[in-house]
């Protein structure tokens, strides 16, 4: 971090805030914040899940209204235009949540609302051109033509951080983009980013990610319940300092100790030469009671190896037993009954009803449990939200909002809750701390150790390589959609994986597949 | 004996005298296929002027036919087509509603709409004077409902008769069910219904009876509907009498038509069928039990 | 480990009990009410109310029905012709009935049952071609609408069916007859629209037709088998279509291919009135009632007044329908303001 | 907030460079030639194939306005009324114009000139209802449907409007006169058609209506003005309505109440057998024109031939509409398939 060319703290601020407040109705979200940004500067914000770090930049970018307070950009005082036509004046933002239209191509969603034309007519075959270049700068392979609905979470991630800084940005505002990216895709965003911090552009930066948040940025800002709580030059800080501005205390231990499990534990899951779109040759067992880790860089295929299993995936060879009898799962209600649950890293197009209130949310996977007589037991549902909300740290300020007005690590912490109500014995849990803040991963990791504890089997499938570290008794690498190796004990470090991952190096120790 | 080709184009039988229309249509294509071996008939139905029009074109240009027998939707629109049939060399025969440009066709057979209105308008004046009240029932916005309208209206004038209101029932026994129904809580004194439609007439006596009105008024419908003349052979006090327009009519046109190949002489000329009224002592001479309508 | 207390209630927004979304079609029905009396006092009589209801019966059962298609994302255009030809093949068996063992309250019990399986059958097949050949709703429906008022028009030979007299004459009170002052169509509305509540609303069914509707995606991954669920709406609708005709048939003991026109495009704007949303994801039986009252009313008033020409009663309906949904989307618009102002 | 709904079954199968969504609708149209031409010879006859164009454009044109409108998430049921109205309203104007000025080519001008403010007036109106005033397009354009039908019975006074016959003549070849062999109607279908075809595919517009029907939010934080592009769309589909209505008056020289009925169906049908998604989101102009073409061929072919029961046309009209459907989704799995196994 030091290798960073801090800005001059002298060149005056680009994009600031002044005494910002926000309430949604009645309900009070940001108190007064200050905030500002110099060209070439990389400012992260911190926060709790709900502390407000979405409503702000949604504040700078012209998104929303403040309730009160000013904006000034570029030495003066603005209303910045809705609907982001801020992004004229220079401001882009990549949301949180992804925003792409699901029928459009690659390069029409890169140049959408301001499309290269002459005369009246598109310049398609430019566009295309100009995309590919994008993605090439970005390490990606994507089609310029493949429609956004056949693309992977991390591909359209990727594809919004190239809608960004394709523009001709002043300030670009990111909010987690690296949420769900591996650690590779993450080097190359940040070599953009410097790039970019390099030729003048400011670029506001939001993250869980403490140690990215080392690495990138020049100031952070914390927030905490909508306040401000301050604002400090990096190098000044440590992880630790970070974290404990931001949850109000300190936090140690991250990853609770790991308790192997018995060797002679009963294998509940097992996986032979399985094959489905994508993938081929997966094999793989799961003992009672063990945490294992799935890591790979973005498309390795590690999410359809779980869409396969629990049926939401054609299987086109391959055999897969759960609890020593065969399981072909049609579809998910019947792995959901066998035991056996899967939460989608995709909370927006396959997690969540969006339009919906908690409780049908996080009941809808298990509403025979609710049932009296036939009927739905408004209490029992009632029930179970207090106890996922308790249980997950689910915070929502305004409890009757929908889920889509929810802070993103806040739906996330909801999603967990909904997979966990189906009491699974087997549970797939892809990104399972997708977009949480350091405090409440803490906890969610002491959830998962728990129930690994209880006799659970878990399978955590991670773009964040500390997590499958710090929480997996074994990790399985993919690379291209089949195993790269089986990682075990003290071989599972970083660098390892990354070898595997990579296609450094090979194969492994095929005894282990099946230990 | 040359084969001849002879198209009918009517509309779709999407109401009660539509329906008898389409029936009547085909009793008569069988019975003249059967009697004559070098008759090919060619039945083709249409939902909207613009259809039939569409219809025509087809009959010329693929069927190429020899005659053409129409039952125009509506008469302005569908001269030109005509026309292109007669340019064609089609032997012309127009049902029901005339062209405006006479010269097109070689054989007309009319119905009388303005009869109707007429004939019906002379039945209520022979029950109702001055100071009673009738509700009217109209059919759907069209020149065959706006002919019978008006010439009813002119029927009875200076005879006192009060038409407390009239409403479009659409040629349908729902609609005609329902109106009436409206009629029965509006108007506590209805001395008689023009109905001008069998359909909407069989709606009209649901309501009455629900009602339990019977006894206050009668109802005059018109056509010629089956039930409706039974009910009068049948000495009904409801519907006392029908005012004729029978759909059997395409088939008069049809035989005329098929004269006009097998006679020795070319048919031409008008045939215009009168609205005479249906009473108990007539009655069963208008009576088709097969008859869908 | 938190130190927020986290929030744990989370109940649905209401302002007074009462929910806004039925409330505005609420307002529109008691703004026409008011209209119909002031342009004719007859409007709140006895029997005109009974009159109204009575009728609004057909096409609000079958936009109860409707509200669930709907709501699961689907549309059924076929209801008016499919209530034509079960009205036809019920007429059709009866009759047969009658001529081969005589007219008994037997007969009209084979006449519904047969009416039951059609519904059924019908509804299954527009949901199987919906969900297995994943043809669009609203194709398959178009397409269906189409046969089964071509078979009516076949099978009533371009005529009209009628039933025989004597079966009539036991079935006629089903139509016309009241059980405390209540017509039995009404009585049959009102069960078919609370067991359509109670399903919609306080059923594991109920909320996966929403969730479907909302984000088929979504529902697939939360173990809900869409395609059965999809096709169990259809099979409702027809079920509902069914029990429409049921009360249809003894009104004028007859069908033809008249019967039932564009009841499809009146039930589903009940179903649109009344608050639920086209793209689905949102069901108010309720407000579909409502709505279909509303529907009923407007040409209930308009036969009741004769100040405007009767060729513009169509203009006058088309103003009314979109006024009313104004009036539903503007007094919600008015309650939230209300609501963030508290 | 709106939901963005993942499509499954659409990724852009291509196959030998052929899209295959538009390849369905293609071997749909193409197995309906063979069967027409295998019932009768002369359907191939050159004058029933310029029949058969020309009668396709009425539909064909209004259908490439409504792919602009599904396609950005919206639906108008009112093309045709509008369409009666705009002819009624032509047919007045023009008629008024002889009377006072004597007929010329200046009539049929004023008459076109006409034509055309009042499409772009009437979808302004059901634009501007839909965005501004957050009515449902559906409820909307029903309401629209019936004042349009209302108002040209009313100026019709229950009948037909006839075109005065000087003008007529003037006007006339307008529909009957043909160039290079081809009827003028055909060549300004095949002008909107490739118009159309390039605003969709090539302008910014075009990509506008697909983001506001794939996701509207999307299309608002990409600074598209999304009201103003649903408004711009009912427009286009105003002046499609008024294109067709240009060359459907000198067809038959008159306009009644009975003109254009179930005319928004057919266009809504074209749209969708064509590869348009009714959620919006995915616009094919080819394919439409497919479906104009196919929907007339249907009722072209019933004329051929009489095997069937005249009463039974719309069943096989909805038969062939649902098998076309399938037959080109299941081209599509077919194709993709094909794609998997490479
Ligand atoms: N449109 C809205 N209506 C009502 N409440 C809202 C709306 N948008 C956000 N909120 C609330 O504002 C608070 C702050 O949300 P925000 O999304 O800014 O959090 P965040 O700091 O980005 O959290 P995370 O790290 O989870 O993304 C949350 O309690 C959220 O529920
Ligand atoms: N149905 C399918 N048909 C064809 N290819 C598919 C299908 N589903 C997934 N794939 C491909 O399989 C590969 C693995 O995708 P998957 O989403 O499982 O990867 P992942 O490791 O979870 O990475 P990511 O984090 O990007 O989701 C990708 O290249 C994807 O395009
Ligand atoms: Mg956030
Ligand atoms: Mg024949």
């Amino acid at each position: 971090m030091d290798t960073k060319d801090a800005p001059d703290a002298d060149v005056p601020p680009i994009l600031s805030a002044h005494r910002i407040s926000k309430s949604f109705g009645e309900i009070p979200v940001l108190f007064s914040i200050d905030f500002d940004v110099r060209p070439g500067e990389v400012h992260a914000i911190i926060g709790e899940n709900g502390a407000g770090k979405s409503t702000l930049i949604k504040i700078l970018s012209g998104i929303e209204q403040p309730t009160s307070g000013s904006i000034t950009y570029d030495g003066r005082t603005v209303v910045l235009p809705p609907n982001g036509e801020a992004a004229s004046m220079g401001i882009v933002v990549i949301h949180q949540e992804l925003l792409l239209a699901e029928h459009l191509s690659v390069s029409d969603s890169i140049f959408l609302g301001r499309e290269l034309r002459s005369g009246p007519f598109l310049r398609l075959a430019e566009m295309r051109r100009q995309t590919r270049a994008i993605l090439d700068l970005l390490h990606v392979d994507i089609d310029p033509d493949a429609r956004i609905n056949t693309l992977s979470v991390a591909d359209k991630q990727m594809v919004e951080i190239a809608k960004a800084i394709s523009r001709d940005a002043r300030v670009i505002i990111m909010d987690e983009p690296t949420s769900v990216l591996s650690v590779a895709e993450t080097q190359t965003l940040f070599e953009q980013i410097r790039r970019l911090t390099a030729k003048g552009v400011a670029v506001i930066f939001i993250s869980h990610k403490l140690d990215e948040i080392m690495e990138l940025a020049d100031r952070v800002t914390v927030l905490r319940d909508g306040q401000l709580i301050a604002t400090v030059g990096t190098e000044n800080l440590t992880p630790d300092s970070i974290a404990q501005m931001m949850v109000g205390r300190e936090l140690s231990n991250l990853y609770p100790p790991k308790h192997e499990p018995d060797v002679d534990a009963e294998v509940v899951l097992s996986v032979r030469d399985l094959a489905a779109p994508g993938i081929s040759g997966i094999s793989f067992d799961l003992r009672r009671g063990e945490i294992l880790g799935f890591a790979g860089l973005i498309g390795s295929g590690r999410t359809a190896v779980a869409e396969a299993i629990v049926g939401l995936a054609r299987k086109s060879g391959g055999t897969v037993a759960a609890f020593g009898a065969p399981a072909d799962f049609p579809d998910v209600s019947q792995s959901v009954r066998a035991g056996l649950a899967y939460m989608t890293k995709d909370r927006k197009g396959r997690g969540l009803l969006l339009n919906m209130g908690l409780q049908p949310n996080l009941t809808l996977l298990t509403l025979r449990k609710h049932l009296r007589l036939g009927f739905l037991d408004g209490g029992s549902e009632e029930k179970a939200l207090e106890r996922a909300v308790r249980r997950f740290d689910i915070r929502a300020r305004d409890p009757s909002v929908r889920v889509g007005q929810l802070s993103g690590g806040n739906q996330q912490k909801l999603m967990l809750g909904k997979t966990m109500e189906s009491d699974p014995e087997i549970v797939i849990m892809d990104e399972p701390t997708r977009g949480i803040d350091v405090g409440t991963k803490q906890q969610i990791y002491h959830i998962i150790a728990a129930l690994a504890a209880e006799g659970k089997s878990i399978i955590v499938i991670s773009s964040e390589m500390q997590e499958v570290i710090g929480l997996s008794h074994r990790v399985v690498v993919m690379r291209q959609g089949r195993m790269a190796g089986v990682l075990e004990g003290a071989e599972i470090t970083e660098a390892e994986i990354m070898r595997y991952a990579a296609g450094i190096k090979q194969g492994g120790e095929n005894e282990r597949l099946s230990a | 004996q040359d084969q001849v080709k002879i198209g009918v184009s009517i509309p779709a039988a999407t109401h009660g005298w539509a329906g008898g229309l389409n029936w009547h249509a085909q009793e008569a294509e069988k019975r003249l296929e059967a009697l004559h071996s070098n008759i090919d008939i060619i039945l083709v139905t249409a939902d909207s002027p613009a259809d039939q029009a569409g219809d025509i074109e087809d009959l010329i240009s693929v069927q190429q036919i020899d005659a053409l027998v129409v039952l125009p939707f509506e008469s302005d629109p569908l001269v030109e087509p005509v026309r292109q049939a007669k340019a064609a060399g089609a032997f012309i025969t127009v049902v029901d509603r005339g062209l405006p440009d006479t010269s097109i066709q070689d054989v007309y057979v009319a119905g009388n709409n303005t009869a109707m209105g007429e004939v019906s308008a002379e039945y209520f004046k022979t029950r109702l004077g001055e100071g009673d009240n009738i509700v009217i029932l109209r059919g759907i916005p069209t020149v065959i409902d706006t002919e019978r309208f008006d010439a009813f209206m002119a029927g009875i004038e200076g005879s006192g008769i009060n038409v407390l209101d009239n409403q479009f029932a659409n040629w349908n026994r729902d609609d005609g069910f329902e109106v009436m129904q409206d009629f029965l809580s509006r108007f506590p004194d209805i001395d008689g219904v023009w109905a001008q439609d069998d359909d909407i007439a069989m709606g009209v006596v649901e309501a009455v009876r629900q009602a339990g009105r019977e006894g206050e008024m009668f109802i005059v419908g018109g056509a010629g509907m089956k039930d409706v003349i039974k009910g009068i052979m049948d000495g009904d006090e409801l519907i006392p009498v029908d005012v004729l327009y029978p759909p059997a009519m395409i088939a008069t046109a049809m035989d005329v038509t098929v004269a006009n190949f097998t006679s020795n002489g070319p048919v031409q000329g008008e045939y215009i069928l009168g609205a005479p009224l249906v009473t108990p002592d007539n009655a069963a001479q208008f009576y088709f039990p097969d008859s869908p309508f | 480990m938190s130190v927020s207390v986290p929030e744990t209630t989370s109940r649905p927004a209401r302002a007074f009990g009462i929910d806004l979304k039925t409330a505005g079609p609420l307002l529109a029905l008691v703004l026409l009410v008011i209209l119909g009396y002031s342009l004719n006092p007859a409007f709140l009589n006895e029997g005109n109310i009974t009159n109204l209801l009575t009728r609004s019966a057909f096409i609000g059962i079958i936009a109860v029905g409707g509200t669930f298609v709907i709501t699961a994302g689907g549309i059924d255009l076929s209801v008016g012709s499919m209530a034509a030809f079960i009205a036809g093949m019920m007429i059709i068996v009866m009759n047969w009935a009658v001529g081969s063992m005589g007219a008994s309250v037997w007969t009209v019990l084979l006449g519904v049952g047969c009416s039951v399986i059609l519904g059924i059958g019908a509804g299954f097949i527009n949901g199987f071609l919906t969900t297995k050949a994943k043809i669009e709703a609203f194709i398959v429906t178009l397409g269906t609408m189409g046969i089964y008022r071509s078979l009516i028009t076949y099978f009533a030979d371009g005529g009209t069916l009628s039933l025989n007299n004597a079966a009539r004459e036991i079935y006629r009170p089903v139509y016309y007859d009241s059980f405390l002052r209540i017509p039995y169509p009404v009585w049959v509305f009102i069960i078919v629209a609370i067991i359509g509540w109670v399903v919609m609303n306080r059923t594991a069914f109920g909320r996966y037709c929403m969730a479907i509707g909302s984000n088929e995606q979504v529902a697939r991954y939360s173990a809900i088998k869409v395609d059965r669920v999809r096709t169990v709406t259809y099979i409702l609708q027809g079920l509902c279509v069914s029990l429409a005709t049921i009360i249809y048939v003894p009104r004028l003991g007859s069908a033809s291919s008249a019967t039932g026109v564009l009841w499809e495009l009146e039930a589903i704007a009940a179903v649109i009135i009344g608050g639920t949303m086209l793209k689905g994801g949102y069901g108010r039986i309720g407000g579909t009632v409502i709505g279909a009252l509303i529907l009923t009313a407007i040409g209930n008033i308009l036969n009741l007044t004769d100040i405007i020409s009767n060729y513009l009663n169509g203009a006058v309906q088309g103003v009314i329908i979109v006024a009313a949904v104004y009036l539903q989307r503007g007094s919600l618009r008015a309650g939230r303001r209300a609501k963030k102002a508290e």
